[in-house]
């Protein structure tokens, strides 16, 4: 289970455990600064999923487009948008990746093709199959790849997306991660399939995987195939990978409605200290690992520190970005 | 009278019905388990039991329209659609099922059903999570639209809804579920379409709905210092709307400014405005003002979102340039 | 395949008889009445497929509910509703079902628990959850049945709403008319799943079964048998009736998009005069169908007779039923 | 000039947009195999194909979804909803994506995309296929709505349309397909936000959009018999919504009347009311007067729909009872 997946260099693990840290130190001190009133509105932790986003950002093309959802710290900062831009962002600074317009559920960064996250659940999905569809139309060699949770499942516009992808043969990698809640409800009360959630993409015959989200090495294995299926012309795929986060719905949530030993079991599975554990395994040396830890102490630090210093957007900013020539017909 | 809050005079309002008519029963995302996103519904799951809290997957659309079909089937459906952004999904539902039943059926088969929601902007939740879209539905033909402003309205609101024998949008401002004020103990009702004059003035009438009725409320506090009385009225439903009781104090006033949170292009205040002038045509010193949100998706950084929202600057600014008070 | 299934009695076909006849008929005269200007807006015929109404409604109890698609005249006959209200309402007059304000495609009848026909693809799903929950809420001893065709597959609805009542265990019977086309696209172009239609449900742990809609003993024996299965209590059941329409989608269409052999070849099956070849083979004297078709045909001259001569409805019609106590906020 | 049918000006519109640039393609229900419900784009898919004419399944809010993320990945979708009924169902898609894209991601990303759908009643489809709901999405900040009266400015505003960077909700009226009008024929396009001066006069203003400029023109006739000068302004767009024609022209008439098909309550014509009030107010000699469609589901029976829309008889009415002309 938690064996190296042969392949990978020492290099690439120590980058992983990196990014995987980052994530994690990036998203305590922003939770910090929520309680401090620094940022605002939701804020929706990935902690407990760094895996998966790390893992699969590995294995994809920069020319890949990402669309995710509103749990998006994860797959920003794995996609390599600066922490300084995306802290700043959270704190509505005019620094951030969206001039502060955005805030936590919507960071975008179309210079890396991450192409946003969007705060509807299930509202992502056809956007990343319109974009499939542009790289397909334009014989582009890249693909879209769209994180959902187990909640979009639910939505209809999910099975609507899927049925028009598979029909089309789009180019886009269908990802649930499967955290087993959406907000309060456990999966077994909303989705009526049972834990076999593959079915719901097999029927329109979109092949299925299942993925161990809590395992890096193996996000990144199955990323690697999977989207290597994709990229052959076979249609969309669908990947699943099995997850849980250790906090709450969103900062507002303390997480009554699931059980203390749920949570130590999954707990006991971080690919944080797990990774870690495996690098003193293979011999890295300590000191090696607590350079990165120091290096990304001081990123966050360094970010937390940026956002802090960085200036308001300006009130005229109110009215750009609307449209094309941001002129809009107001009445006063 | 006893004080609450306006969390606490929903939650009464739900468990008066729930404890008075076995066939009222609520539904929704997360009302159960978790409590409702704001918390309006904790503790019901327990009371109540799964058969009459429902929590559902993430399916407005088969939400409200299960409700609509319940209804039919005689019951007294609790819809809660969780935000006011998500009642899109629905809307199919809501605009060409819910409140078209009665008429394609002549009659034969209705919807009495209560669908409650959360309006407004104002906590930082950015573009797609802090519209005011009850204007449109509004429009509807066959629909009620409540939007209370203060606990008691909610509960004697609530009451009246839940009377009702057809659909009716309940919506609830997000800042307000905090906010206190006194509730009568002795049992009572509010009817639809009869709003209500929040504080009387002779000088300038200030019209409002859900929170900008306290920004209006507050406003006038100011202009008061100034020796201005400002009438502020309090629409309580967008529809039935009550022209009525608007034209009448603008009749005394001869001024008057509409106060929408809602996108200021084709807000509802706007109608509202414009059926005044026909009323009230002659006697106006100058023409009805109207302010709402700035016509931007709504930003996130809380600077921004402050200018895209009605505030008591923005109504004293309004009415000097504007009507000249 | 045409043999006549076993515990039939000899009246109950004919009945059956009786009634795919009446649709037909109906529907031909309606047609006429379309091209003269009586009938207007959009008419929808369910010819070539009447076996499924008939066989279905026979299998029902009275106290069912039935929710519809708008191609609806044939379950509205065969449950019983007036052959010359629904002409009425065809008409737009007053003694329609709905007085004249739904036309065909909203046809109602509370009275016999006809909830009605619906005109947005899908939008009646849900509706036919919600009976269904009351009648479970109420511990009624009735189901409901929703009608829907191939087309509604796509919606996401469809989707929302099986996962619901799945979940709920809701006495639904999701009743799907598979005529292999929706409006001018065949189902292999709409529905990514192959012709295996039932994995659509069977994921959601529905049990599903197909039926030869063509065949109006097969029809009524299946829905004995799943509706049994939902009156148990075993939650909802899904049934596909494999189906033709004769006609193009709507009077407005003449169905270029499909070839004139398959059309043959499905009017090779026409389910009514294939009963009566059945029946004649069974020695029912020919005077006895000619009785029942004369029958039919005076019927039908009485309801288009009736229809003609209705009044309309009256101006202030206008505003009745639209709210309880019929007033609007209307402003002027 | 040449004469062609509001239809055949649409095609031509989007034959000249698919012959000119790759990058456009159409998608939608019915619009290859079928030709288009309304027959707009017979022929396309054998001319163009099923890469560039791509029909979909039944499934509203993804064919929007698909159009936006194609947009963002550069091209220039031509979307069919196939009537303005069932954007409904894709109505999440179009408020809380396709238009907020732009705002969300700081104009890093944005959403070239055309919506065309069919608006509007008086076809026999009753409640549920007969609505007018274009005014809804004109309260929207970054939604352009189109929505033209003549084949001339239906090819114009399509041109125009499908230049805009940003999603554009282009609404036909169902009864105009079979309307002929003159087409310039040398290269022109039309600008959003100018309305159109159908008819000069001097003594009321006629406003109107779609089917209702000409309801207006012909009422316009009528009273020209007897020697009344109606000016009648066909608005084109209702966003950007063109208040200063209507405003100029007021305060040379110094009369007003409004019309919509849309349910009268809340239609946008009476915040362009609310809108010239302001702006006229002193030039008035009657408040500005608007009728629209009757607030009710729409009726089957040829009867009452034809008292359920806006009729010559209805605006004459209106003009004597209202405004005294
Ligand atoms: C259409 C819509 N309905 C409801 C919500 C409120 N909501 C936000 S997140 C969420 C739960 C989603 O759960 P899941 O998809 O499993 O993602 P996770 O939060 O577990 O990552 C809900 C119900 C929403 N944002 N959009
Ligand atoms: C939401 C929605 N989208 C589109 C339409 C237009 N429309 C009417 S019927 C139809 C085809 C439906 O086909 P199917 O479900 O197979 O039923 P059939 O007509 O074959 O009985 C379409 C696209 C509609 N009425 N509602
Ligand atoms: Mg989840
Ligand atoms: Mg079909």
């Amino acid at each position: 289970m938690t064996q190296t997946r042969a392949g990978f260099t020492k290099a690439q693990l120590l980058e992983f455990y990196r990014q995987m840290l980052l994530i994690r130190r990036f998203e305590e001190r922003a939770a910090e600064m929520y309680t401090r009133g620094k940022v605002r509105g939701f804020l929706h932790l990935y902690i407990g999923e760094e895996a998966i986003a790390v893992g699969t950002m590995a294995a994809l093309d920069p020319a890949d487009y990402i669309v995710t959802h509103y749990r998006d710290h994860g797959h920003a900062l794995a996609r390599g948008i600066p922490s300084k831009s995306i802290m700043a962002e959270l704190f509505g600074k005019v620094t951030g990746t969206s001039r502060g317009k955005g805030g936590s559920m919507h960071i975008y960064d179309v210079s890396k093709n991450f192409m946003g996250g969007y705060a509807i659940v299930g509202g992502q999905m056809p956007i990343a199959a319109g974009l499939a569809l542009s790289a397909r139309y334009k014989n582009e060699n890249r693909i879209a790849v769209v994180f959902f949770g187990d909640g979009a499942l639910n939505e209809g516009e999910f099975h609507e997306t899927l049925n028009l992808a598979s029909l089309w043969k789009l180019p886009v990698l269908f990802y649930l991660e499967n955290n087993l809640y959406g907000m309060g409800d456990t999966i077994d009360n909303t989705y009526a399939g049972g834990r076999d959630v593959s079915r719901a993409a097999t029927h329109y015959r979109i092949p299925a995987r299942q993925v161990d989200g809590m395992n890096v090495q193996e996000v990144y294995g199955a990323v690697r195939d999977v989207t290597a299926s994709i990229r052959k012309g076979n249609g969309p795929f669908f990947l699943e990978a099995l997850t849980y986060r250790f906090r709450g719905h969103s900062m507002a949530d303390p997480a009554n409605y699931r059980s203390k030993e749920e949570l130590a079991s999954w707990m006991k599975r971080d690919p944080v200290p797990t990774l870690r554990i495996q690098l003193l395994d293979m011999a890295v040396p300590k000191a090696e690992l607590e350079a990165i830890e120091q290096g990304v102490e001081q990123e966050i630090n360094e970010a937390v520190d940026f956002a802090d210093k960085s200036a308001d957007p300006d009130p005229s900013d109110l009215y750009r970005d609307i449209e094309a020539d941001s002129v809009s017909a107001t009445h006063s | 009278m006893p004080e609450m809050t306006f969390r606490e005079a929903i939650r009464k309002g739900l468990t008066e019905a729930m404890d008075g008519d076995q066939k009222v029963f609520l539904m929704g995302e997360d009302i159960g388990a978790y409590g409702g996103s704001y918390a309006v519904t904790a503790g019901f799951l327990e009371k109540y039991g799964p058969i009459r809290v429902r929590d559902t997957p993430i399916s407005e659309s088969a939400i409200v329209g299960t409700g609509v079909g319940a209804a039919m089937g005689g019951l007294r459906p609790i819809v809660e659609i969780m935000t006011i952004n998500f009642s899109l999904l629905a809307m199919d539902q809501i605009v060409n099922h819910a409140v078209k039943v009665r008429s394609m059926s002549a009659g034969a088969a209705h919807v009495p059903m209560v669908m409650r929601t959360v309006t407004g902007g104002g906590a930082g939740l950015a573009a797609t999570h802090s519209q005011s879209l009850e204007g449109w539905y509004a429009t509807v033909p066959g629909m009620k639209v409540v939007i209370p402003s203060t606990p008691a309205d909610a509960l004697g609101l609530l009451r009246t809804a839940l009377q009702d024998e057809d659909p009716v949008l309940f919506c609830e401002h997000a800042l307000l579920y905090g906010t206190r004020g006194e509730v009568p103990a002795k049992p009572y009702t509010i009817p639809f379409g009869k709003a209500r004059i929040a504080r009387q003035g002779k000088d300038v009438t200030l019209v409002g709905n859900a929170r900008m009725v306290h920004v209006a409320l507050q406003a006038a506090d100011e202009l008061a210092q100034r020796g201005v009385q400002a009438e502020v009225i309090d629409l309580r439903t967008l529809r039935p709307l009550d022209v009525e009781t608007v034209a009448t104090s603008v009749k005394k006033t001869h001024r008057c400014l509409i106060i929408d949170e809602a996108w200021k292009t084709g807000a509802i205040g706007t109608y509202l405005a414009f059926r005044v002038q026909q009323e009230a045509f002659d006697t106006l010193d100058a023409p009805i003002a109207h302010i709402g949100g700035e016509d931007v998706p709504m930003p996130y950084a809380r600077n921004l979102e402050q200018l895209a929202i009605p505030s008591v600057q923005t109504v004293l600014k309004a009415l000097k340039d504007q009507i000249g008070v």
